[in-house]
């Protein structure tokens, strides 16, 4: 059988954004998750980012592994194209996407189990290769399309549904990121919109590689009492230490005005990101401080959110490469090819 | 055995193998033996220009070990005014350098051959062979005299070595002269003592041996419109005519130096007047990204292509398959090597042919092209990425160590400048903007290709790009007949190119009943062997197949031989099980002859197939 | 088409094909359409098991969407009081509980067939038959005033379609009462719940139709000795008495609940006194670890095996190259699933034999086991590790998601307790002691097995382990001669292990020249269809295979038969492909018939098979 | 041609330790690998270590990935089994010996490629796996096999041979290895046998995952002016912070002296470690000081060495496990199988 599509109501009294949509034209299909599962609100605060940021649907390329998170991205953008590759390999296909069309926006999104298991060493790499991108871990501490197991995730002791104790020491995707040297690191929480909303936005403006772990829980496989990725877990420890404004280009700001735990960072296209910060001292644009402050909360049991690092002018594949301004793809073929004069000559050499 | 001839085949080869044969001029080989990290290697491609340079057909068969240093290396020459230029085991001449394998090397002359060695310490007595002729030079102790500092002296050697080559040989010194000229130029210091050292070798060789030997050399205008080279470069020129954009790939021998070519091509032919790259080259982190990032960047509209071999095929299994199932294009570059496992890595082997053929889980198929020398490997990588945007599938184009790693000599490589990319049917945007509305996966016009359009370029060529279960309309589903149809959509669409991929190559001999039938680089041994065959009265015909999905004139060739001998460089018969398989022959007719060893094929393992035909059971 | 009976064999199958088909006592089947997530499951799961209880023997097919919940799922049940428990896509009967699905669901039915609904909103009128008798219980107002709470209501309804169901087909309630009773014994309110909904829709269905059916049961015997179970449990219960202690896995659909059920196995067999385990399960990283996990423990004397479906096999390709090469024991367990890439993965396929048969670059050959339903992979799940551990080498059993997941009657297991594993050659230390030197690749028999130490036994068994190229004396080589006598003696090996593996099973009648030759969980199907065939006047003898490489048996089998039909379950014939390739049939005596949409096959495809014969093309 | 064994000569002279073995005893094949590389160093290291710590060598399993550091299992040990496994995945053989045999003492050696490109899921999993074994990481910021490319642990512009600067930010293992709750984290340099042989042996004595860096140059393709993996630029930037010294089982220490910086440790079998810090208050048992003073120092240019971090008694993979004493492919057949009448009885349930 078939997934149906969303039927594409139009609401005359819906807002419309810069480009005369409304959110309805950011939807995709009729999601077929879980009801309440956290990765349908990570869909929600996307569809709502890419709206409040007046993007053409069509300019995104969607990527993502497999998983119920992978599966999200058929539940946005109906008007971009979509690619649910393979398990845990979403960051190559990426790759490859952004070499040959590094004009799209590119959102990758991905799951514990497909970015901390089966596919960290590519998760690694493309950070390392700061591909420009948004990636996404929506992060349950399980895998769900496959029924609940532990994921990389899953702190000790955290409980299965059953009532087992988890053993192994979770991989916080968010040190990892800090470790290896990503210029945007953030962490939300798919129940609280408010905040994950400006973190997607100001993901999208960064020019480079940013991440963004959201939790995201499992209710089916892990939403229940003992574990520390359910909803009443992570309301219970959630500690937000940068709120995100985002301000555009055109207006004015004072820059890097420092009062009451404001911070504004001036992004690679001019705009302006404004963070609040809930604890004056915490510095976002220092590495090791964001690292040290998240593994001294994450042994206090807390889940520390907001955008915890960011580089604000990263260098990012194409750059390190040196590649042209036009995407690779569209590049005339009379402009790839030397031709039969160049290459006759160029025999002459292998003689 | 059948009777195909005045002779029957065992007996053509038998007498074939039994003629005696010992070089002369312009018809020798020699073979030298060295430790690799010593600099021989450039002094033994010297030598074989230089023969190349005087006229006359030449290739190269570098045997070296998987290590960077200190181990025993051979590199082979043949000469051949004729122009057989297949690997021949039978030495007129040994450069035996590396005590460590004097045994095996002196060993391996022909009898009444020729051994050059370094007489600076005396040759072991139990290492003499009465029918061979010791040419003995104290090069060690002449470069001592001669040059300053271990390196120096180290490299020297092997100049000096060439310099008396020339002299048995009769190598033109000046041909020599000017291709160090060439490779030191700049370099005023370097470029003296090599002269130097050439000259000494010369010298002595001239003062003590009877020079020229009976295998030497002639001028000949055999060469002109020929060059040397290697076909992993010419592969790399192959992408970079293509068009080739994006390129991901993990180091592997034999295949790196391909990206290494490529790279130094788009350097220099692919760089904008603000020298910005027209192109992107990502060293991924293994061979799983690699074909992912060439999957990406094909869908996304690239032309990209990943070189590897054997491991990282394995690796790249399950992309494979994705990309087979949502049908994005995407070129691979197998240069294979002997398998299985790490195997032997500097060796060459044919035995990625079933895996690359039926690579991934499910019922898959790919489209395979199998170049036999360089010159294939640059007109190959074009058409595969042709094939691969035109059928939107991964293209396999399958070389191998010894084809991509040795120079051959071909002819020197043209372009037509009016040849312009087959990107398949690709709809603009402007089409899509006139289109009512657009399906993924619907078949219009019957040859099982749809239309596939780009991200980014009109909103109503969106749609959903998985390898899961999907029905023509690019929806997702779970039906079995929905899933059905496409999968037998799939099947059309591989058979339909076995039309487009390059037909066989096919030589008939007057009066010939039955045929060798090869691939790729086994090309030149297989034809020597069909001649020397001939020689003595059993006319063979010949088909070389170069592509997979097999058209219907391979089909027809094997039917209309008694027996087809299947000759191929692995174990288990791969290519006479695909041509079992995929066409319908009669199993009778497909006999195998199969070398494995891991060096190139020479003719004679070919006529001691027939021979033997029938002891080897393919499992 | 030959002339093989009194009708030629597609007039033989359209007969059978024409012959009306409508179920009756204890024979009949029904389909029941529900939304996943929602607790149909278990009730679908009682209704099977009550007729099997019965004594009637019964098949259930899950037909469930690869997601959590929310989605269409349908569950077949086939009752056969002749024992036919194949699929069948004649259904007398639909459960339509899932609104989303009526059309196509009631669609399904047969004409004069049933339609029970949930009549607490009326149908619509499109949907109805006039050829069909809907049954309408307003079973979600019944729930609502019986039951408290969106999820007990939701959960009950389930249980009074059972119930309701056990009228109308005679089902005696008392079987079903003790079964909610063994289910849910400790937790009372629940028990009791189900009961009162089970009453109810009982007495509704007695109380408002002509109770029972036409199609209905009647108490047999027919299941005496037999138990329902599904594959993956019983090649856990089969790896937890082969001795297996590590096993490593990455969850996959549908080879999870294997890992599931030898967890449960072993927390139940093998704790100590003190509760330690004595086995260790390794969630890996992914396929690729999972791979390399069981070769390690094989390596160091483990019995160890890792269950994956085709993504996984397609990752582990690299691993298993090794395995074969450096010969290390270890089984695999592959579920095969409907591909390629993710494909359907709550689909069932026997798509990955021929990736199985010659998995990874470069040469190579494995063993493969082939079991047809869930007392073979109990048993050939034991056979594995010895076949494993005898050929030091990875063995692959091909189960499926139909055998797998679903519930199969069966004999009950049985165990011999005289049963000691095959651990091959392994030396003990004494054994070591009293060699003078131990090569590791030597084959001193002739049967191309060698002697394999483990690591720690003793200092003279020690041997340096590698895929890379090397000599029957366990060194290192780049020699062709030495590294092509090793993989002659793997090939002779692997050959060798024909007669080792389970033999085919062949059922002959009287008269037959012609077969179906199939393997797996076709098995059902196809014996089903030669008994319709025969009814028609056609016999055909059957061959099913269970293990390759194929015995002479096989051959000589196929030898025998004008025709052969090969029934499997993948696009591209692959079990044919195999069988023309590794026997020497005659490509005309193999036919193929197959369906691979992915649901369990049915005799009616294989019929259609013939009756369409060579119009299916096989690429 | 088959690699010649090295000849097993017995001298006489030469010490033995308490097995009456001599250093020749746990000698292996010759070296195939370049005159001066790195990784020679190591296995000399290696040699010694074993020797001294009195480990009878058929006790012992080496494993490898590929690649010339993969290469030296076979040049120690000869009375031990080896195994060279495929490229990045030695980590998971790995855990299938510990798996089967909890009794060997196990090695597995790796290279930058092995261990930090195509193998990084594997190493980051053996990690969170907590296998018991010493873990080898011959750190030369190339592939040296495949001749000379750079390797995931380059430094941002190190100088390639032919002159091309590196753009890609480095993965340091030892941070990363911090970042995943390694319990014995340390680094070494194969041009300091005097630091490295005392590693070694603590991290033999380790019951847990022991990781090791060394810095082990490659003379023929990464030891030129411009590399930061040179044997010049790495003793010009070494920085040893922690040295160790064995203390056996059996002789009288005083626990935990912290006079002139020396820090005793226990470690499981009572043995006790004994650092002796250049930096007083450098805490090698706090892994959030290690990292943040081995970020500090690498911002520096520094390489900081030592046994930088560890918990002296961790749990490992059979602890967690609640796995038998006995190795598992020790146990008899008898323990092993249920039985024919429990399967009967078993029977019962699938009715
Ligand atoms: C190669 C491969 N192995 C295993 C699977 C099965 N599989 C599908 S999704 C999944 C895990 C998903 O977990 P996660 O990424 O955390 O996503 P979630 O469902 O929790 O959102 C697995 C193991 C697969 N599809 N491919
Ligand atoms: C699957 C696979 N891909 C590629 C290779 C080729 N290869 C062999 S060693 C190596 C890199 C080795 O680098 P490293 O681990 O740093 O070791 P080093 O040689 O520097 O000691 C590569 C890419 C291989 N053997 N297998
Ligand atoms: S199983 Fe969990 S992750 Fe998957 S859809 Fe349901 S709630 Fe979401
Ligand atoms: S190439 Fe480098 S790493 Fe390899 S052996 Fe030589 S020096 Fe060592
Ligand atoms: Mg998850
Ligand atoms: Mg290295």
């Amino acid at each position: 059988m078939t997934y149906l599509p969303k039927p594409k109501v139009h609401h005359p009294d819906l807002p419309r954004n810069a480009l005369g949509l409304t959110r309805r034209d950011y939807e995709g299909s009729l999601s077929t998750l879980c009801a309440g599962c956290g990765h349908d609100s990570v869909t929600a605060a996307l569809i709502l980012a890419f709206f409040e940021l007046d993007i053409p649907p069509h300019r995104v390329a969607k990527l993502s592994g497999i998983g119920c998170s992978s599966k999200t991205p058929t539940y946005f953008l109906r008007e971009a194209h979509g690619f649910n590759g393979v398990h845990g390999r979403m960051p190559a296909l990426a790759t490859g996407v952004s070499a040959a069309r590094r004009d799209l926006w590119l959102v990758g999104i991905s799951g514990d189990g497909d970015s901390l298991s089966i596919g960290l060493g590519q998760f690694c790499h493309a950070i390392r290769r700061r591909v420009r991108m948004v990636y996404i871990l929506e992060n349950n501490g399980v895998y769900g399309l496959t029924k609940g197991q532990f994921s990389a995730s899953a702190d000790i002791g955290s409980k299965s549904k059953k009532g087992e104790p988890n053993q192994q020491a979770p991989i916080d995707p968010v040190l990892l990121a800090l470790s290896l040297g990503a210029t945007f690191v953030a962490r939300g929480f798919s129940g609280d919109k408010e905040q994950l909303v400006p973190i997607l936005k100001a993901a999208f403006r960064h020019h480079g590689f940013a991440f963004v772990d959201v939790i995201s829980p499992c209710v089916t496989f892990n939403d229940h009492e003992g574990s520390t990725k359910s909803y009443q877990y992570t309301r219970d420890h959630y500690k937000p230490v940068v709120h995100a404004d985002f301000v555009p280009t055109h207006q004015e700001i004072v820059a890097h005005s420092e009062e009451g735990g404001v911070l504004d960072i001036r992004l690679h296209d001019g705009s302006v990101l404004r963070l609040r910060r809930t604890e004056r001292d915490y510095d976002p644009t220092s590495r090791d401080a964001a690292y040290a402050y998240v593994r001294r909360h994450q042994d206090q049991g807390e889940v520390v959110t907001g955008i915890l690092y960011i580089d604000s002018s990263p260098s990012e594949m194409h750059a390190l490469s040196g590649t042209v301004e036009t995407p690779l793809a569209q590049i005339p073929y009379e402009q790839l090819c030397p031709g039969g004069a160049a290459l006759d000559q160029l025999m002459d050499s292998f003689r | 055995m059948n009777d195909l001839g005045p002779l029957s085949p065992d007996e053509a080869a038998a007498a074939a193998l039994a003629r005696p044969c010992c070089g002369g001029v312009n018809e020798f080989a020699l073979k030298i033996a060295t430790v690799n990290g010593t600099g021989s290697a450039s002094a033994n491609g010297l030598l074989m220009q230089a023969i190349f340079r005087m006229g006359i057909p030449v290739s190269g068969k570098n045997v070296f070990p998987s290590n960077i240093q200190g181990l025993p290396t051979w590199y082979e020459i043949r000469a051949s005014g004729r122009g057989h230029t297949a690997r021949t085991p039978v030495f007129d001449l040994m450069v035996a350098m590396n005590p460590a394998t004097y045994r095996q090397d002196i060993a391996e002359v022909r009898s009444g051959g020729y051994v050059l060695h370094d007489s600076t310490w005396p040759l072991q007595q139990s290492l003499q062979r009465p029918d061979v002729h010791f040419l003995g030079i104290p090069l060690a102790r002449l470069c001592a005299e001669a040059f300053q500092g271990g390196r120096e002296r180290l490299l020297m050697k092997n100049i000096m070595y060439v310099g008396a080559l020339a002299a048995l040989l009769d190598i033109d010194l000046e041909v020599v002269r000017t291709l160090l000229g060439e490779q030191y130029g700049a370099k005023k210091g370097l470029l003296e003592s090599n002269v130097t050292a050439l000259r000494m070798g010369h010298e002595y060789a001239l003062g003590h041996f009877a020079c020229p030997l009976p295998v030497r050399l002639q001028r000949l205008s055999a060469t002109d419109g020929q060059v040397l080279m290697d076909g992993n470069t010419a592969a790399a020129l192959g992408c970079l005519y293509a068009g080739a954009t994006v390129a991901a790939w993990y180091p592997i021998t034999p295949a790196t130096s391909v990206m290494e070519a490529f790279r130094g091509f788009c350097s220099r032919f692919r760089r904008d007047e603000q020298g910005r790259n027209r192109f992107l080259i990502v060293q991924a982190e293994d061979e799983l990204a690699a074909a992912g990032i060439v999957i990406g960047a094909g869908w996304a509209g690239a032309r990209a292509f990943t070189p590897t071999s054997g491991p990282g095929i394995s690796l790249m299994n399950e992309f494979i398959g994705l990309a087979y199932y949502a049908e994005i294009p995407a070129v691979f570059i197998d240069v294979q090597r002997a398998g299985p496992s790490t195997g032997m890595p500097t060796r060459t082997q044919q035995s990625d042919l079933l895996l690359c053929a039926y690579a991934s889980h499910g019922d898959t198929r790919h489209i395979l092209l199998l170049p036999a020398d360089p010159e294939e490997c640059f007109h190959f990588a074009v058409r595969a990425f042709d094939l691969a945007e035109r059928f939107q599938t991964p293209v396999f184009v399958l070389s191998d160590l010894d084809i991509g790693m040795n120079d051959w000599m071909i002819p020197r490589l043209r372009w037509d400048d009016s040849f312009r990319p087959d990107r398949g049917k690709v709809p603009s945007a402007e089409q899509l903007e006139r289109m009512e509305i657009f399906y993924r996966y619907l078949d219009v016009d019957g040859d099982g290709i749809c239309a596939r359009t780009l991200p980014g370029i009109h909103p109503r060529g969106a749609y959903f790009t998985r390898g899961s279960g999907h029905n023509k309309l690019g929806g997702y589903t779970e039906d079995a007949a929905e899933y059905t149809e496409v999968m037998q959509r799939l099947a059309r669409k591989i058979r339909g190119a076995a039309e487009a991929v390059p037909g066989p190559i096919i030589l008939r001999r007057e009066g010939a009943r039955a045929s060798l039938v090869t691939m790729g680089g086994c090309d030149r041994a297989v034809r020597e062997a069909i001649d020397r065959l001939a020689e003595e009265g059993l006319p063979l015909d010949y088909m070389r197949v170069r592509g997979f999905p097999f058209g219907d004139a391979v089909a027809r060739f094997l039917a209309e031989h008694e027996i087809n001998w299947v000759v191929e460089q692995n174990r288990d018969a791969q290519l006479r099980s695909l041509l079992l398989l995929e066409t319908k022959v009669a199993r009778e007719r497909l006999r195998s002859i199969t070398s494995y060893g891991g060096l190139p094929l020479s003719w004679q393992q070919v006529a001691e197939g027939i021979l033997h035909d029938g002891e080897q059971s393919v499992p």
